[in-house]
């Protein structure tokens, strides 16, 4: 199983890698938006194994296992930022690095960082499979790590587009995002397995809807203080940012779409209690949250750094098969 | 032991908290007392003579009095977490914390809604902030925060009030059984008639269900409208997206500290060992140790955020913050709320009542200071070199702020006398 | 008459239960009285769920536009400039408007749950009536005595 | 019916009913009240009335403005030449003294040895007239000795001794310019200070001369200065401490304390002369080389080059020496070759005018005011009738031998440590209560009328006089006798101008001979401690007036004194902090550390000198202000010292001229819709070129708005009360810079959102309003305004009577508990809006409001107006290249626009 996904990661950094080539540049942040994405969903599935784990819910029992065993895909994310690092010519900062923005230390932190979530998912894994007691600390270096590279992941590749604004809040609101992802995914994998094992599943799928509900508000509530504590401020330099994403258009338009499709609909859709367990609903609050995620992350960036579409597609597939076909694939379902 | 003998023991250990107090009791609830007299004392003395008699000043026009309605604010929260949050997420543990949280919830707030009528100048126009007809049509501003306060504040002590109430009500019914005398009529009029019938408890269910969904955002909204007071201005320190989350998890973190604060004597003084085990609070302590990470976090990005802005007043802000004049609270408050906490990751201590309750006493110490400083480090050092200027309480300050200490103790004293400190019928449920 | 069962054991009194309905004793002649909330009584007797959840909506839904209504309202009622804020400042007022929410929905639920299961009892609390820490199953026979 | 009509109704009743009181008790009080006066005088309107300020010798023109029979604020008589319509912070603050609580309300005589007791007026004059003839009788020489006197009262004070046989001594006054004089004496034969033209100089020297504090006539200098300030002039000034003169001077030129005539005679030497001097005197003058100078005196060459260009390129050219360079152990030579420079660089008579000049005739120096001692001691002084002693107690040994005359009469009106120690003491009116006139510089009349009757049972020294001398006539009397002559500009205006006789004047043969006495120049080892006129309370006459301890000096922001100035590294090297206590011979005082102050050099006001053991200088009698190798030792004990700059750097804050801040290159944006104003959008302008930081706007805005004294505990935990602060900031080693700070009117004010209660909102004209009655006193406000311009009232501040009856009716008092502000003097807005109306106008003319602080400021640097006016002044002002705004980055949109040649 961790053998098929490991080499689909390495197919997959091999194509981006022959993508980024052939637009020599011109893909801009196309593979950051990609990676962004993917990246939110398998830590934030990892993630959210981990935090299950920590806090004893059994409820996450059933799915644990399957959750986990994407962690092999982790290691694509380091080599695919290498790859991205050809392009930094995209961030203004360049031109007059400072101490944290100086591209060298930029490249090395973020990859060993990426590195360090992998390294840690893996022993996790390793040591739960062999049923060590070293498995709570390992599990607990993996949230710490994923917390730090989202973070990173806001301020650095996100945030520093815009250097020297700052939002504090942007580090958690991006692994916020990542275990919205996660679970929104989760709830995918459990309606896929609920068909066949409803028994076992369903508990999880209602759970995982649930979840989807709360993250909603969660994920509101982070982006109203952001957006209330800008717009009450009225400080240029930091208006300056919300100003060019939610007044001028289209990135208006995108915004309004991003609110409702992480909050508004999900929240509409998932209300009603008999809808924690229809496919239908499920499906597009799920398929919602994602499209937003990615919406959004070009709202942050489109107004301060090109992405080519193509490439963004193209990179976003090339991501896209590993993950989704270790997903969705026939489960051989781990013991858990 | 079969579970009816179980229930009737369990009745009865409980209720027997309430019955005739011990010396130590008197003792505890003269010296709060007392405190609290202190409090009211000053609070009169600083009406009749101005706000002057406190240490507040320009730049610093708030200092202690706000620092202690956060703090109060804060306390309450853990109340809500444990009973309504944790309520959702189905963890068992929460009833044997639930009752002594939730009133500790209810008699903070109290203490808290105190503290934004003492910091006015003119407190006796404090219902101008209310906003009520008048046939000049002046209205509030909603536009200020401090009116979101007025709102969010009144509303949590609402919804707590009743989400207690309601909590007790099958208790209230067993009180009734088992006491005769002024104290059974008592018990008798506040069951409002339970039975326990099958239509009851199934509306019951729902309500209990409702409010702790209606709590939940409500927490979280509270503190973040707390925090906001500070956020929305444009002061280096006070204006940054973070606060939100970073306030609410501080709140818990604090309020998780003080219901292991009192329930660990409380437990002790009113024998509940058997009901309140060592797992309990295990549980809490992981609580305490995940907000206190959280709060870390918060630490650390503002700081290192403020040094990758390049932004002057930042740098400045963040170097006093650290070397400033103020810097011994700042480390202080650095060690009791990230370093010590973290000694919790080793489990052996996390089971130590003794050790938990010294670490708990420490939080609230640092979770104090973690207001303090936000609020007076941050005016003292803002734009205009010129303004710069240093604060430090005087008396009446400290008085007010110890009565308020001595009102929150001297009421959950009394509610430890007056009503059942555990969910009787909930523990049964998870017994059986 | 009143036929009535007792019991410490929370199983044993589902299987008795059980058995009455089962044996076509009409849920309605049934009162049962529970030391604790036991939710497989609800399915037992088949009770329809409770409509407390119309109580929550209907208060929430005041709230929301109570708030929305307020803030807007006396906003226009005497507008006045502050800060550069427009005079309806949506963002705040939203604040205020989700608090009323809450606290109309959580009073207005509570106030049905009063209503729904007619409290206070007043009969009750004057006669003075106990509930034990039994299970008690009381069926109504029917039957004169 | 409605409330309003019923009121109205109700007012007429009344009046009705007062009207028809024809008499019986109390109805002329009654009625005065409700029907106008005869004169149709509206009551409540106010009455402007001239008079002359006293608090200084320069005699500025005065417009009382008085409201119902009280004077509630004093503004600059715009006829008058001196001061012009402007004032400064002691003539503002100078109202203050009528109010008193601690005045001498009535004559009081002492048994020897025994208390101070009330005794009436016609005993205390007995009293006198037996003692001085018993006096006489045991042949002691009665004497009057008083301070400097003008106009009629000096000559009536000459006719007074005459028929009493009084000697009358020399006048007194600390800063009495004997140096000056001594040297104008000997080099043109003309003992006087001469009035100097600066407004007609384009290159100016000022040595020691500090013009805009405190030196001869500073408002008018300040005036004069002003525009070509803006403009941008060669104006150097060298100095060995720091004043607010050198501060705005184009080239401040720090020189060593006594070296000042190096730089004069190089001077001397250097610039071609444009007046021959005779070879006598170039023989004798002494020979200094460039090099020399420039180590004497500390000041790098290239600057002395500078200064010789700029003085030899001027057209007229103008060097001014005086103040703290002429009053040290080589102030006479500094004096004479001042005058000799004048003399070469054709000043004289043209920019230097003898036959203006300040009527010092009668002012002795210290040596004479010591040999007053001297004779007191031995006992030959009998009675001793005392007046206007200002700062007696700063000369060493003088107060102390006071109590050897037979008998001490003090005419006065506190009991100042001069008069402490008097037998008798009658109470003198202030000017604002009697009749006078004063001729500060010769041919400058300025009328002095009582306003209202005086608040205590005093008398003006006039009419003390008059009676003593057992006239009959009042001095109102005499005086209008005096003024038959006089033109009807006198009674309208307050101010006429007597032509003066212009005498030729030539340089005196002795001029040699006197340059040739000169020595070598004594050296002042450091540490040299600098002893200067107190720019709050000048030579120590304005210290009762509370107000003037409560506005900062604006160099050291230090409020309640007395301290001394320390230089940073000498600070740094003594160990010293704020506050730390230093020993300076007899006294010791808490220091101040002042980034500016050269180093070696420690810096005192007058009125902290008390005790330091102030001495005359035996050649010029005067005082030596500035001496050297004084004992300076730390004691080691700490007094709290009131000071209220919390810091004067401000380096890349968006706060100094030319100083962006950070983040200004980010485009601006606001998620707001701008005001859209109609009629008006007030704003203000400050000129940071014109501005001198003489801090007499802040005394105005006090007076005006019924600001409270907060007092020195207050201000210790930083609680002042002031709308309007002189905040100083230092740059690198650069003089400071001055720079006003009132409320901003912000558009996007931070402090209007945050009211829980509305009490402060944007109104439709721009203001930043506050509405008292509405405020319940959160702070919050004053928390989010980056000025922290918002002043709380932390307690009920209340002024012991009669001051409490100081009061600008059109300002309410603010109760305890509520926050306060500078509202742009709205109650004059208010005012010239309805003068607007009643004359038809729509709207109100560019210029016609005037805010208290712009009205006294006497370099003219504030303007305030409608911006939305494109004609309007403050319009061209905010959209000329200088202006800036404070802390522009934080997008509140100020509407106090900034200018200084530093921004672009």
């Amino acid at each position: 199983m961790s053998k098929r996904v490991t080499t689909l990661a390495a197919a997959a950094v091999i194509l981006a890698l022959v993508v980024e080539w052939a637009f020599r540049g011109a893909s801009g942040m196309a593979l950051v938006v990609a990676v962004l994405f993917w990246a939110a969903i398998c830590q934030g599935m990892v993630a959210l194994a981990a935090a299950a784990d920590l806090s004893g819910a059994r409820w996450f029992l059933p799915l644990r296992g399957h959750l986990m065993g994407i962690y092999p895909l982790l290691f694509a994310f380091p080599a695919l930022f290498l790859v991205f690092s050809a392009n930094l010519s995209v961030y203004p900062w360049l031109g007059h690095p400072t101490r944290w923005l100086e591209p060298n230390f930029f490249v090395i932190r973020n990859v060993a960082l990426l590195l360090l979530t992998a390294v840690a998912a893996h022993l996790w894994a390793g040591a739960d499979r062999r049923g060590a007691r070293s498995a709570k600390v390992y599990c607990t270096l993996y949230l710490f790590s994923f917390v730090v590279t989202q973070s990173l992941m806001a301020f650095d590749w996100v945030m520093s587009l815009e250097a020297p604004w700052i939002n504090t809040l942007f580090g958690a609101y991006f692994f916020i995002e990542a275990l919205y992802l996660g679970i929104a995914a989760t709830a995918l994998v459990a309606l896929l397995r609920a068909r066949r094992d409803p028994a076992r599943y369903r508990p999880v799928l209602v759970d995982a809807t649930k979840l989807i509900f709360g993250f909603a508000l969660l994920w509101a509530g982070q982006i109203f203080a952001q957006y209330l504590t800008i717009w009450y401020g009225n400080i240029p330099e930091e208006v300056g940012y919300v100003y060019k994403r939610v007044a001028v258009q289209p990135y208006g338009a995108m915004a309004v779409f991003v609110l409702l499709a992480m909050f508004v609909l999900p929240f509409g859709i998932l209300v009603a209690r008999a809808a924690k367990t229809r496919p239908g609903p499920i499906i597009a609050a799920a398929g919602l949250v994602m499209a937003g995620y990615v919406v959004e992350k070009l709202v942050f960036i489109l107004p301060a750094a090109p992405v080519h579409p193509v490439a963004l597609a193209l990179e976003f597939v090339i991501l896209g098969v590993p993950v989704a076909g270790y997903l969705f694939a026939r489960p051989d379902v781990p013991p858990s | 032991m079969s579970l009816g003998t179980y229930f009737d023991q369990l009745e009865h250990d409980v209720l027997a908290a309430m019955r005739k107090p011990s010396k130590l009791y008197w003792a505890a609830l003269a010296v709060s007392a007392a405190a609290f007299a202190l409090g009211l004392g000053c609070w009169g003395w600083q009406i009749y003579e101005g706000l002057g008699m406190a240490g507040i000043r320009s730049p610093v026009g708030w200092g202690v009095y706000i620092t202690d309605f956060v703090f109060w604010v804060g306390i309450a929260h853990s109340g809500t977490l444990i009973s309504a949050v944790l309520f959702l997420f189905r963890a068992k543990f929460r009833c044997s914390f639930n009752r002594s949280a939730e009133a500790m919830t209810v008699i903070a707030v109290m203490t808290a809604g105190l503290f934004p009528l003492i910091h006015l100048g003119r407190c006796w126009f404090f219902y101008w902030l209310m906003p009520y007809p008048n046939q000049r049509h002046l209205w509030v501003n909603f536009r200020s925060p401090l009116i979101w306060d007025v709102f969010a504040v009144s509303t949590y002590f609402t919804i707590s009030a009743v989400f207690f109430f309601v909590g007790l009500i099958p208790d209230l019914a067993i009180a009734r059984r088992r006491f005769t005398g002024w104290r059974h009529w008592v018990f008798r009029i506040l069951s409002l008639g339970w039975q326990g019938t099958a239509e009851q408890w199934k509306h019951y269910a729902w309500l209990y269900m409702f409010l702790a969904a209606f709590a939940t955002p409500l927490v979280i909204s509270v503190h973040s409208v707390v925090s906001w007071d500070f956020a929305m201005s444009v002061i280096p320190g006070w204006h940054t997206t973070i606060f939100a989350p970073y306030f609410v998890a501080g709140a818990i973190f604090s309020g998780t500290a003080m219901v292991i604060t009192l329930v660990v004597p409380m437990r002790r003084i009113l024998g509940l060992d058997t009901y309140i085990t060592v797992d309990h609070f295990e549980a809490i302590a992981k609580i305490l140790l995940f907000t206190s990470l959280i709060v870390s976090y918060s630490y650390i990005v503002e700081f290192v955020l403020a040094w990758y802005s390049g932004n002057p007043f930042e740098i400045a802000h963040f170097s006093f913050r650290a070397v400033g004049d103020y810097r011994y609270l700042y480390w202080l408050m650095l060690f009791c709320n990230g370093l010590l906490p973290l000694t919790l990751f080793v489990k052996r201590l996390r089971r130590n009542l003794k050790y938990l309750f010294v670490l708990s006493l420490f939080v609230n110490v640092g979770m104090w200071l973690e207001r303090f400083v936000i609020i007076v480090t941050s005016l003292a050092r803002d734009f205009d070199p010129y303004n710069w200027g240093n604060y430090a309480p005087r008396f009446g300050e400290i008085g007010i702020t110890i009565g308020s200490f001595g009102m929150f103790f001297m009421l959950f004293l009394i509610f430890t006398k007056m009503l059942p400190v555990l969910a009787i019928a909930e523990v049964k449920e998870h017994s059986s | 008459m009143i036929r009535e069962y007792k019991f410490d054991d929370k199983a044993a009194f589902l299987h008795q239960l059980e058995e009455l309905v089962r044996s076509g004793v009409h849920p309605r002649r049934l009162t049962v009285t529970t030391p604790f909330h036991v939710h497989e009584v609800e399915h037992i007797l088949h009770l329809r769920p409770s409509w407390l959840k119309l109580f929550t909506l209907i208060g929430a839904a005041a709230g929301l536009t109570a708030g929305f209504a307020f803030t807007v309202g006396t906003a226009l009622d005497w507008p006045l400039r502050t800060g550069g804020k427009p005079i309806v400042a949506l963002p705040t007022y939203i604040i205020v408007a989700f608090e009323l929410t809450i606290l109309f929905g959580g009073v207005i639920s509570f106030l049905g749950f009063l209503f729904l299961s007619r409290f206070p009892d007043i009969p009750a609390i004057v006669s003075g009536t106990e509930c034990g820490p039994e299970f008690i199953i009381r069926e109504d026979t029917g039957e004169a005595v | 019916m409605e409330r309003r009509d019923f009121l109205k109704v109700l007012g007429i009743a009344t009046g009705g009913v007062a009207a028809s009181w024809s008499s019986g008790f109390g109805q002329d009080k009654l009625v005065s009240r409700v029907l106008p006066p005869p004169e149709g005088h509206i009551p409540g309107e106010p009455i402007h009335v001239h008079s002359v300020c006293t608090e200084c010798p320069a005699g500025c023109g005065l417009t009382v403005t008085v409201r119902d029979g009280l004077p509630v604020k004093l503004e600059g008589n715009p006829h008058h030449a001196v001061g012009g319509g402007a004032l400064c912070v002691r003539g503002q603050a100078s109202l203050v003294r009528v109010y008193h609580p601690e005045r001498v309300r009535r004559p009081l005589y002492r048994e020897p040895g025994g208390e101070l007791k009330p005794i009436g007026w016609d005993e205390a004059m007995a009293r006198v007239r037996t003692e001085l003839a018993a006096a006489a009788g045991a042949g002691r020489t009665n004497a009057f000795w008083g301070g400097r006197s003008t106009a009629s009262l000096h000559r009536l004070i000459g006719e007074t001794c005459a028929t009493l046989g009084l000697e009358r001594l020399p006048e007194f006054e600390i800063f009495h310019h004997g140096a000056l004089r001594g040297a104008y004496g000997r080099l043109f034969g003309r003992r006087t200070v001469p009035a100097y033209r600066i407004d007609r100089a384009d290159a100016l020297l000022t040595v020691g001369a500090d013009i805009v504090d405190t030196f001869l006539s500073p408002v008018e200098f300040a005036r004069q200065i002003a525009p070509k300030l803006e403009a941008g002039w060669p104006w150097f000034h060298a100095e060995p401490a720091l004043s607010l003169t050198g501060a705005r001077a184009a080239r401040r030129l720090a020189v060593a304390p006594g070296s000042e005539r190096f730089l004069l005679a190089w001077l001397l030497r250097t610039v071609p002369a444009r007046q021959p001097l005779p070879a006598g005197v170039t023989a004798a003058m002494p020979s200094v080389t460039r090099e020399e100078a420039a180590r004497q005196t500390g000041v790098p060459a290239a600057d002395l080059d500078a200064l010789a260009r700029a003085l030899a390129d001027a057209r007229q050219p103008l060097v001014v020496a005086g103040g703290v360079s002429v009053a040290h152990a080589d102030g006479h030579a500094v004096a004479l070759l001042a005058g000799l420079l004048q003399w070469s660089l054709g000043a004289i008579p043209a920019l230097v005018d003898f036959s203006a000049d300040h009527t010092f005739d009668a002012v002795g120096t210290l040596a004479d005011a010591r040999q007053v001692a001297e004779r007191l001691k031995a006992k030959r002084i009998g009675v001793l009738v005392m007046s206007r002693l200002h700062g007696l107690e700063f000369l060493d040994g003088a107060v102390e031998a006071l109590p050897e005359a037979a008998f001490s009469v003090g005419l006065t009106d506190f009991l100042s440590p001069a008069f402490a120690g008097c037998r008798l003491i009658l109470p003198v009116s202030h000017a604002l209560e009697s009749w006078g006139d004063a001729e500060p510089q010769r041919g400058r009349l300025g009328l002095i009328r009582p306003v209202f009757r005086p608040l205590h049972g005093t008398r003006s020294e006039g009419d003390i006089l008059l009676q003593l001398a057992g006239k009959t006539t009042s001095f109102k009397d005499y005086l209008f006798a005096a003024w038959r002559p006089y033109p009807a500009a006198w009674w309208k205006q307050g101010y006429v101008e007597r032509p003066v006789r212009a005498e030729a004047v030539k340089l005196a043969d002795g001029a040699a001979g006197a340059l040739a006495a000169l020595g070598q120049a004594p050296e002042l080892a450091a540490p040299a401690l600098v002893v200067a006129p107190s720019l709050r309370t000048f030579d120590g006459r304005s210290r009762v007036i509370p107000l003037l301890h409560e506005i900062p000096d604006p160099l050291s922001t230090v409020t309640y004194g007395p301290w001394v100035n320390v230089p940073p590294g000498l600070a740094r090297s003594m160990g010293l902090a704020d506050g730390d206590e230093l020993r300076l011979g007899g006294a010791a005082r808490p220091v101040r550390v002042l980034p500016g102050l050269p180093e070696g050099v420690l810096l005192a006001a007058v009125d902290a000198a008390a005790g330091l053991g102030l001495k005359a200088d035996p050649a010029t009698g005067e005082l030596l202000a500035c001496r050297g190798g004084i004992s300076a030792v730390k004691t080691g004990r700490r007094t709290p010292l009131p000071f209220l700059s919390g810091g004067m750097d401000a380096t890349h804050r968006g706060i100094l001229p030319g100083d962006e801040g950070p983040h200004h290159h980010h485009e601006k944006h606001s998620l707001y819709e701008p005001y859209e104003y109609v009629d008006y959008r007030w704003a203000m302008a400050v000129d940071l070129d014109r501005c001198v930081g003489c801090s007499a706007c802040v005394a105005a805005c006090y007076m005006e708005n019924n600001i409270p004294v907060a007092g020195p505990e207050e201000h210790l935990r930083g609680r002042e009360m002031s709308w309007l602060r002189v905040q100083p900031y230092v740059r690198g080693g650069e003089a400071p810079v001055f720079i006003p700070v009132m409320c901003q009117h912000c558009d996007a004010a931070p402090c209007e959102t945050v009211c829980p209660v509305y009490a402060t909102y944007h109104n439709e004209e721009g203001l930043n309003v506050q509405v008292y009655n509405r405020c319940v006193g959160t702070r919050y406000c004053n928390n989010n305004c980056p000025f922290k311009a918002r002043r709380f009232n932390w307690f009920e501040y209340d002024a012991p009577a009669p001051l409490d009856r100081l009061k600008n009716p059109d300002v309410s008092v603010r109760p305890k508990g509520v926050m306060e502000k500078c509202t742009f003097c709205i109650q004059r807005i208010t005012h010239a809006k309805d003068k607007a109306k009643d004359d038809g106008r729509r709207k109100v003319r560019d210029g016609e409001i005037v805010p208290a602080c712009a009205q006294t400021c006497p370099a003219g640097a504030i303007t305030f107006g409608n911006i939305l006016d494109e004609k309007s002044r403050v319009y061209q002002l905010a959209h000329s290249g200088r202006a800036y705004r404070l802390l522009e980055m934080l997008g509140t949109e100020p509407a106090v626009y900034y200018l200084s040649k530093k921004v672009k």
